[in-house]
Parts: structure tokens; C-alpha cells; sequence
């Protein structure tokens, strides 16, 4: 298939629709590949496969405004979800990329295979659901959906949400799992179980500001927490209490623009998983104000920035119960 | 050579923990990092690298310098006294015990910094041989031997058996009462380590003109655009590195006085050189290119050619979108040799 | 639980310019008594108050914090509140899924002319949180004073 | 091994007089009275206010002058902000100094001086005209060129007027400012036209300091007067925080401004990066 999009590529460069393609570039390794922006001349650099997780739909913003013509820019179904967001808040012009949709059969995470203590890996042979890693100290056999990155356990769909055209097949990895289990599973638990569950994890946190650099939904010019004004602007959590503010608030000023694009978690060094807060305000939202993803088609108004006269009243967190 | 058997690990642990503070890498929450033992704590000696680095030990993240009260036109200023107690920090690797060499050319040149100079005085470092390197260790080529690191003490594992040697008399001090053991089996395991260590992926870069002759050209190389295109300017790299040491220092009010406190910062981050009249690195290409020329070029040629770099591979596990200093040195430093 | 009789707990109250601070001021005129422990915060309309206010609040010391404004469909900037309002439920779930209690924080309409109300749900709110104690989960450390 | 300049001490600034209408100077001295530490011409101090934050600045005052310290300071930021708003007898945190002074003890001795400066590129410059002045036998002829947009943002002007401009101190001063102006009759024209207009004998030692774009065309200027780059002196400014060549910030190159600068020659900046 990366045979095929470059041959492809080439075709539409050489039509003169675009003279740049945003893609993956071939790395270190087999699987640590970076995100790119190539000319035709640098097009053999180009890769697509089982590595290339990194969602690209936010570094268009930074091209828009040195481009002449258009760019060419390779989504998969899921990050066809962030562009359409992008495009909706006009930080993406449309009209200026061509977008091929490119198919995504789940991307594999090469952190969860050193989780099983499999180490030195110099490569993989992908035979189906069965990939075969090659190591320093020998070759190690495992189920390819057990390694997949953890936003492709919930996988959205092979379907893009825009494109000007396919190339490849998609195809559904979340196995019919509900993206809110683990939200569902901490609602239930107490307080004080829920308290001490986001201290483990948010303590763990070491402001690298990742998450929010990384996020599609975070396009903010100049961030809150950036900002020497606001009184909050902070390089390091102090105390625990700016952990979870930097988290919450994060979390707040992307809800309902958040398309659950799974990144933030995806690129935290300490593995904390950030998507259970964004996902909890989808659960919310979808619970109290109808059914919404963001990023479905461009132009929609989200529900954070919407209201009806017969909403529910805050005090509705309260009757929920559960709160000691 | 003194041996200790895994499975009186804890015991010897507590016996430690009762004088002092023992630091070690601990798993919470599904991540390794080094924290303060105590018996309940997950000890995972067998993990090849914590997220952060073991630096946090003698430069935390957050550290308060002094406090300030103002009444009316006047101030009072009360500094925080430097003071630390002994500790141990256990299960240093190679690479980051060589990163305490490089902090300390940094803080303890002069004028020194006392919260740092206090937690090296009473600090014992017991350093852990590596066992299993992976692609991502290239300490090699900053000429670090991962099968003997140095520090008070050294330990090696080897099967079920933890082998200790003193290098100090602080570190003799803490393997004294163990059983005495001879070296065969640690002989064997550094022989398959340097084995596989000459083998990795990037055993040999090539770091020919990385030095002070170089630095205008390397500082110009053409390659820095296209290296940096893909980073976010989030901190990871900065803060998972063993020898990073930049800071910010920013003041809190808590309501009742002003806390002035340094924390971590990053060359990465847009502000990290803005003033009020504009930022002298206003690009992401100059804040990239400024992280690695001061590892690879200017630390360097202010330390008789020490790299600020101990191969650790944390920024090629931990960058977000595969950005690392491997990458750049084989950019700017052609192929391997 | 028990109460500590010494402690009192500090009430944050955020309260919309048009309603529910002129509702405020109903209430002193009236000589209703209401903890002194409120601290009334003037924001110009509800759906002004950013949730880092709040967290703000919370770190400094708050053991509460309540949001006052106009009642549906009376904003004076016609629907300032009904934003506020999913805002606030929002935020408030996200507490409460962080494990802080949502009975610390609250929202209540109060008109001008609602001076008793006021009273009421100020001595009501400041009767749960001296129930509840301390804020301990969501403060500074660094902010208390020794 | 000195760990002083680490820890501020307490000043109490004494005196504000208002320069322009956006540069204030500030006189600061010890509580008990005298000076906070010595320092020489060209090094900085960290000035700061608990809560608001701390910055380098460089010294204006001669170190000849032995009872207080003088800060020229524009209000151009947030801590500038709250330094203009104080009101005298204000405490203030202060610590110093810091940096490589102007070599007016050995590079510059016997010279003839020019000194370029704009703006508040004046202050730093100051603290070595009046050290020059105090030691005026040991210099030779000494210019001073100094522009600024209008003739209200001239800093220091009565002093210059008072006492640069005294035939007695054998100096010659060259104002400018940027646009015609009423009530103006000097020269008119961007510093670095002037500098070339005036046409310096190239054997003179330059000292200089302004905005980054002055500094640029002046050196232009010089070299086409035949000035070599080991002859021109300047003092540059960057992000600092601790002073000690510690923090990272201020690093360009393999120099540290807050350690190895903030005075530079000219030559040695060709071999630096160009980050500043």
C-alpha cells in the first residue's frame, strides 16, 4: 500500500495539486516513524504502516499560513474526525488540502511490547493477526490486536469523515469494545477510590505539556498556562493541587471540541491515561445533552457553545449520588 | 565481591531504610521511577530505564530557595537552608551515573549551588550493572561501560543473586555485614553485556566535529529545518534527560508571603528566552537546534570535550513523534564510522 | 462526622452583577443573617465565571464554592446563564469524577428581588460544608498558613 | 567558592526620578545606608520584587559613586511595570553583581573613548562615562554620541548637559534625536547615520549599546570608517534567571551572557551563534 500512495502522490504532484505532501518518514527503526512534510524529490521517504499512529491533522495549522496552493495530507479514519474540528474553528482552511484518506487496519504501539518485557526489537514480521518480533535476545511471537495502540482498541470506524480520496482498506479494530467502559467502571467506584485513582496517576505527571502540544483540539496561540497574566501560568506542578488544575482545566477548555482522538494518551511518558477525562466530558455530554462527536462533519456547533432552555440543572451531578 | 540473595533484598532494604532514605526505582501506577522505598513499594531493579532520570534525586523537579514577607514598604527574606539528610539511591545505571558527573560540572563549578553540593554530600550512590541493554542504549559511545558503572557501590544481578562491590568507603560501609561471594558469574555477565553493548544499533555513531572547532558549522548545518519540523516544543525530551539541568526560578504567593521556588524548565518551550521586547529563538528550529548544540557542542567545548549526553535513550523511548539526538547526530555528523 | 467547633468554613460566592448580587444586597438591608464566612465575589453575568476561578478559590483555601446568577431566561445579556448552567454541570461532574465532592460546589438562581432565598442558600450551603469539613482534596499546601 | 550573589539582600530604593516618560531611575541602597556591593562599570544586578518576578539590570551609577547604586529602567514589562508604580523607601530585593565589566582598567586605559549608545542604551554605558570622568586623566579624548527618538526620551539630559557637556571635563557630545522636533535645534538623524556623518578618527576604542537594529547599522557605519571589530565594545541583554551561568537561559553559543558577557567585543561575537 506505501508503494501504492507514493505512486499516487507522485501522479498528483506531477498534476501540479499540491507540491508538498504532509506523511511519515521512515526513522531510526523500523517503528519509530516521523511526521513529515515532503516535496516530490524527498517522496521515497515516504512511509505508511503498522507505526504510523502520530494523528497529523494539527500540524496543517502550522502550514496554512505558508502555503501556496494546496498541500496533501494523509488522514486516517480517525484523524479525519480532528480535521474536520480543525476545519470547523477555521484553524484549517479546506480548500486548501487534499486530503487522501488513507486505510488504517489499527496501528501498533511498540510500548506495549516492551511492557511484556520483549526488548533491543530490530524488527517485526506482520503475517496477519501474527507478528513475529525479532529482538537482540531472540524472536518473540504475539497477537498483533494485543499489542495496538490503546485509542485503536476504540476505534471509531473505518470510515472517513472527508476526503478527496481512498487509497487502502480500513477496517474496525475496536472489536466492539464501549470506549467508556473504564469511565463507567470509575463512576462506580467511590469518592475516595476515584480520588485516589487520578492521585496515582496525575501524580506521575511531569508538566512536559505533551499532551497539550500534541492535542488537536489545543490550538490556542498562546495557552493559558503559558500566559504570565492569568495568575495560573505554571512550568512544573509544585503541588498536587496544579496537577490536577492543569488536567481539569486542559480537559474543560477542549471539551465538546475534543474529537477523542486519543493522543494526549498516547504520548505521555508516564503513561497517564489522559483520554478518561476528555472521555468522561463526552460521556456527559452525550448523557445530558444528546449524542455528539466532534469532528463529523465541519461547521457543526458544539454543545458546550450551545444551550436549551429545558437543561438539566448542575445540581444534577449532586442527585447522581456516589459522592462519599 | 559481597553477594546478597533477591529474596533478602527487602530485608537488607530495611535494614538501610531504618538509617536513611532509600531511593530506588519503584513501579507506581504501571510506571517505573525512582522513589523512596519503603517495604510496600514495587522494587523493579530489573526495569533498564525509569521514565525520569535518577537527577531528580539531587535536582528536584520543585524546589523551594526562600520565602519573602512584605509589611508595608518593608521585606523580610528567609532562606531555605540547604540542609539534607544522608540517603541511598539505588539502582543507578551507567549512563546516569555518569549524568551526575556532568550536573556536577554544572552546579558545583563556582559558585556553587548549595541545595545540590548538600544532596551529593550526603547522598551513596549504588549503581546497578545493565543486564539486558536495547536498541535504544548508546552509551557506549560516550565511552561508558554499562557492565561496571562506578558510584559508592555497584551491584550486578545475575540470575537470582545480587552481587555488590564497594567503591568507597561510604559504599563499603553498606556492604560490609553481606556474605562474601567471588566474581566468576559477574565476570561472565559483563562479558555478554559489553557483547551485545558493542552490537546495538548505534554502538558506533559518529561523533567526529562535534566539538567547539565546529560550532558555527555546525550550528548552521542546513539540516537543524527539517530535523525539528515534526516537534511539538513539549518538554518530554528535557525532562526525561539524565543531564538537562536548565531551570526557571518563579515566585507563588500563597496569600500569606511569597515562596520563591526554581523548577525545571525547558529550551523547548516558546517562553523559555522571551523577554518583554520578543524571544531571541523564535522559531522551534532554533529551540531544537539550542537543546542538541548545547549537549553535543557547547557543554563540551566548556568541559574538555565531555559530551552533556550519556546515551540513555530516554529521548528516543519517550519523544512523541520520534525525534532524538540520535537522529541529529547522524544528521550532522554523517554516517556511522 | 464530627464538626470541629473551632473550624469555620470558607464560602466562595460568585454572584451575577444584575441579580443576584443586587439580591445579595437585598438580603443585608433586610437583616438577614447569613455566615459571615461568604465572600461574595461580583462577576458581571454567571456565565462569566471562568471554572479556573473556582479551582482558584479551591486552592486558596476555599471549602466551598457557589455560583449565584439570574433565573433562566432573566440574564440581563438574554442567555449569559444558560450557557453557565451546562458549563457548570460539566465542571461539577469532572470534580466529582476526580473524586471532590460536588456538594461543595453548587449553582442557584437568585433574582434581586430574592433577598430570603439568598439568605436561605447561603445558611443551607454553608450548613453542608461545615457537614463536610475541610477541603483537603482540592487545596495548596503551600497556601495554608501555618 | 562564593555562593552570595545567589542570595538577595534587601535594598531600599531611596530615590525615583522620572528621565522620560517611560524610563524612571532608581537609586537603591542598603537599609542601613551605603552601597549593596561593589561592582565595576558594564556588570548587572538582579533587581526584584517578591510576588512579581526578578531581572537583570545593568548598574548606571559609576562605581566611583560610593553611596548608593543607580538602575535606569524603562517600562517595558511586567516587573518594569511594577518598578515604575513604586514609590520611594520601597524595599526591594537585589543581587550582584554580575558579568564581565568594561576592561576600563587595562583595554581601555590611555584610549581615545567613543561611546555610541540609544535610548535607554545610555544606562549601562553611564555607569563608564562618569568612571571615565572620575578618572578623566587616565583616558584619553573622549566622544560621546547618543540618539533617541525624541528629545523628551533623552535620559539623563541635565547631567549630560551639567556636566558631560563642562568644557572643563574635555568631552564632546554629539545629541540626536530621530525626527525634527519643535524646540529642538540640534542634530536630527538615526544614530547611525550620525556616527558616520561625524567621521571618527578609526583609532579610537568604541564602546556601544542600544537597540539590537542600532547596534547593527553602527557597526556598519564603523567599518566603513575604517574601525576593526577588536575595537567595539558592547553589553547585551538576554533572559536571565539565576546569574550564575547555571539556568541555562541565557546561553548562546558556548558562552553564558549572564558569566562571560554582558560585555562582549565585537570579535568575540563573530564567533558566537547569532541568537541574540
Amino acid at each position: 500500500m506505501q508503494r501504492e500512495l507514493i505512486d499516487r502522490i507522485r501522479a498528483l504532484m506531477d498534476e501540479g495539486v499540491a507540491t508538498r505532501v504532509l506523511g511519515w518518514k521512515k526513522g531510526e527503526f523500523f517503528y519509530d516513524t516521523e511526521p513529515a512534510i515532503l516535496t516530490a524529490e524527498q517522496l521515497d521517504q515516504l512511509v505508511y504502516d503498522s507505526f504510523c499512529g502520530p494523528n497529523l491533522s494539527k500540524y496543517l495549522i502550522q502550514e496554512m499560513p505558508k502555503l501556496e496552493g494546496k498541500i496533501i495530507a494523509l488522514i486516517k479514519p480517525c484523524d479525519s474526525y480532528s480535521f474536520n474540528q480543525l476545519c470547523t474553528e477555521h484553524r484549517v482552511d479546506r480548500e486548501k488540502v487534499y486530503v487522501i484518506g488513507v486505510g488504517c487496519k489499527g496501528k501498533i504501539d511498540v510500548d506495549k511490547l516492551r511492557a511484556r518485557g520483549i526488548t533491543g526489537i530490530t524488527a517485526i514480521d506482520e503475517d496477519g493477526d501474527t507478528l513475529t518480533v525479532h529482538t537482540l535476545y531472540g524472536d518473540e511471537t504475539v497477537n498483533r490486536h494485543e499489542v495496538l495502540l490503546n485509542k485503536c482498541l476504540t476505534c471509531k470506524g473505518k470510515e472517513h469523515r472527508v476526503f478527496d480520496e481512498q487509497i487502502g482498506e480500513s477496517e474496525d479494530t475496536s472489536a466492539g469494545a464501549d470506549r467508556f467502559d473504564m469511565v463507567k467502571k470509575l463512576e462506580a467506584m467511590t469518592a475516595q477510590e476515584r480520588f485516589e485513582f487520578w492521585r496515582g496517576e496525575l501524580s506521575k505527571c511531569i508538566r512536559c505539556n505533551a499532551c497539550r502540544n500534541v492535542c488537536p483540539a489545543c490550538s490556542c496561540v498562546k495557552c493559558v498556562f503559558d500566559n504570565p497574566n492569568t495568575g495560573v501560568q505554571n512550568k512544573a506542578a509544585a503541588d498536587d493541587f496544579e496537577e490536577n488544575m492543569f488536567h481539569i482545566i486542559r480537559a474543560f477548555h477542549v471539551a465538546g471540541r475534543c474529537t477523542d482522538c486519543g493522543e494526549c494518551s498516547r504520548v505521555c511518558p508516564q503513561g497517564i491515561p489522559l483520554h478518561l477525562l476528555n472521555r468522561k466530558f463526552i460521556a456527559d455530554i452525550d448523557d445530558l445533552y444528546g449524542e455528539y462527536q466532534a469532528g463529523e462533519e465541519i461547521g457543526q456547533r458544539h454543545p458546550v457553545i450551545n444551550y436549551t432552555q429545558e437543561d438539566c440543572e448542575p445540581s444534577v451531578v449532586r442527585e447522581r449520588g456516589n459522592q462519599a | 565481591m559481597k553477594k546478597l540473595s533477591l529474596n533478602s533484598l527487602n530485608q537488607w532494604l530495611e535494614g538501610i531504610a531504618g538509617e536513611r532514605r532509600v531511593i530506588a526505582p519503584i513501579e507506581a501506577a504501571d510506571q517505573v521511577n525512582y522513589g523512596v522505598w519503603t517495604p510496600d513499594s514495587k522494587i523493579r531493579l530489573d526495569a533498564l530505564r525509569t521514565v525520569k532520570s535518577a537527577k531528580d534525586a539531587f535536582f528536584p523537579q520543585v524546589e523551594n530557595m526562600m520565602n519573602f514577607r512584605a509589611e508595608g514598604k518593608n521585606l523580610s527574606v528567609e532562606m531555605i537552608d540547604p540542609k539534607a539528610e544522608d540517603f541511598v539511591i539505588l539502582g543507578v545505571k551507567a549512563c546516569d551515573a555518569r549524568s551526575f558527573d556532568i550536573l556536577d560540572r554544572v552546579f558545583l563549578s563556582d559558585p556553587y549551588d548549595p541545595f545540590y553540593a548538600a544532596r551529593r554530600e550526603h547522598a551513596t550512590v549504588v549503581t546497578l550493572a545493565c543486564g539486558r541493554p536495547d536498541e535504544n542504549c548508546f552509551c557506549v559511545n560516550f565511552g561508558i561501560d554499562p557492565a561496571d558503572p562506578k558510584g559508592d557501590a555497584t551491584m550486578w544481578i545475575v540470575d537470582d543473586t545480587l552481587y555488590l562491590r564497594a567503591n568507597t568507603e561510604k559504599g563499603e560501609a553498606l556492604v560490609k555485614d553481606l556474605e562474601d561471594a567471588d566474581d566468576a558469574a559477574v565476570k561472565a555477565q559483563q562479558a555478554k553485556t559489553r557483547e551485545v553493548a558493542e552490537k546495538l544499533p548505534f554502538a558506533r555513531l559518529n561523533l567526529k566535529g562535534f566539538d567547539g572547532d565546529h560550532l558555527m558549522e555546525k550550528f548552521n548545518d542546513p539540516h537543524w529545518a527539517e530535523l525539528s519540523r515534526a516537534c511539538l516544543g513539549c518538554g518530554t525530551c528535557t525532562f526525561v534527560c539524565p543531564t538537562c539541568q536548565c531551570y526557571d526560578i518563579r515566585d507563588f504567593d500563597t496569600g500569606h508571603g511569597v515562596q520563591r521556588y526554581r523548577c525545571w524548565d525547558s529550551c523547548m518551550y516558546s517562553d523559555f528566552t522571551l523577554m518583554a521586547h520578543g524571544t531571541n529563538r523564535p522559531t522551534q528550529v532554533e529551540r531544537f537546534r539550542q537543546r542538541f548544540m548545547h549537549k553535543l557542542i557547547y557543554f563540551p567545548s566548556n568541559n574538555e570535550g565531555m559530551y552533556s549526553c550519556v546515551g540513555c535513550g530516554r529521548c528516543l523511548a519517550k519523544c512523541p513523534q520520534n525525534l532524538n539526538i540520535v537522529k541529529v547526530i547522524k544528521a550532522l555528523g554523517g554516517d556511522e564510522a | 462526622m464530627s464538626v470541629n467547633t473551632e473550624w469555620k468554613p470558607k464560602i466562595v460566592a460568585f454572584c451575577c452583577n444584575w441579580c443576584s448580587y443586587a439580591g445579595a444586597d437585598l438580603a443585608g438591608s433586610s437583616r438577614l443573617s447569613y455566615p459571615a464566612d461568604v465572600k461574595i465575589i461580583r462577576i458581571p453575568c454567571s456565565c462569566r465565571l471562568n471554572p479556573l476561578f473556582i479551582l482558584r478559590a479551591f486552592q486558596r483555601g476555599a471549602d466551598g464554592v457557589i455560583l449565584c446568577g439570574c433565573h433562566p431566561g432573566d440574564c440581563h445579556y438574554s442567555t449569559g446563564n444558560y450557557y453557565a448552567r451546562r458549563r457548570m454541570t460539566l465542571l461539577f461532574s469532572m470534580l466529582s469524577y476526580l473524586g471532590i465532592d460536588s456538594r461543595r460546589t453548587r449553582v442557584e438562581w437568585v433574582s434581586a428581588a430574592e433577598g430570603p432565598k439568598f439568605a436561605a442558600t447561603m445558611n443551607d450551603f454553608a450548613k453542608t460544608i461545615t457537614e463536610l469539613g475541610e477541603n483537603v482534596k482540592l487545596g495548596d499546601l503551600r497556601c495554608k498558613e501555618n | 567558592m562564593r555562593t552570595d550573589n545567589l542570595i538577595p539582600m534587601i535594598g531600599v530604593v531611596t530615590e525615583i526620578r522620572q528621565d522620560t516618560p517611560d524610563i524612571k531611575t532608581f537609586r537603591v541602597e542598603k537599609p542601613e545606608g551605603g552601597k549593596c556591593f561593589e561592582h565595576m562599570p558594564g556588570q548587572c544586578a538582579m533587581l526584584s520584587i517578591p510576588g512579581v518576578g526578578e531581572a537583570m539590570f545593568s548598574i548606571t551609577s559609576s562605581p566611583t559613586v560610593k553611596d548608593y547604586q543607580e538602575f535606569s529602567i524603562k517600562k517595558c514589562g511586567c516587573l518594569t511595570e511594577w518598578l515604575h508604580a513604586m514609590e520611594p523607601g520601597q524595599q526591594i530585593m537585589i543581587r550582584g553583581p554580575f558579568g564581565k565589566h568594561f576592561p576600563v582598567e587595562d583595554a581601555l586605559k590611555g584610549k581615545d573613548l567613543l561611546f555610541i549608545a540609544g535610548g535607554v542604551g545610555l544606562a549601562p554605558l553611564h555607569s563608564v562615562i562618569n568612571y571615565v570622568l572620575d578618572n578623566r586623566d587616565d583616558y584619553g579624548k573622549v566622544d560621546i554620541v547618543y540618539g533617541s527618538r525624541s528629545k523628551d526620551d533623552l535620559l539623563d539630559i541635565d547631567e549630560i548637559q551639567s556636566s558631560w557637556m563642562d568644557p572643563a571635563n574635555r568631552m564632546d557630545v554629539h545629541l540626536t534625536i530621530d525626527r525634527p522636533q519643535e524646540g529642538w535645534d540640534g542634530h536630527v538623524a538615526f544614530v547611525p547615520t550620525y556616527v558616520e556623518e561625524l567621521g571618527f578618527d578609526p583609532n579610537k576604542t568604541v564602546l556601544v549599546c542600544g537597540p539590537p537594529i542600532m547596534i547593527k547599522f553602527v557597526l556598519q557605519a564603523l567599518t566603513k570608517l575604517g574601525f576593526q571589530k577588536e575595537q567595539v565594545y558592547t553589553t547585551m541583554e538576554l533572559r536571565m534567571k539565576c546569574g550564575l551561568g547555571k539556568c541555562g537561559r541565557c546561553n548562546i553559543g558556548d558562552k553564558y551572557v549572564c558569566k562571560d558577557g554582558p560585555v562582549f567585543r565585537f570579535d568575540e561575537l563573530d564567533e558566537l551563534p547569532s541568537e541574540y
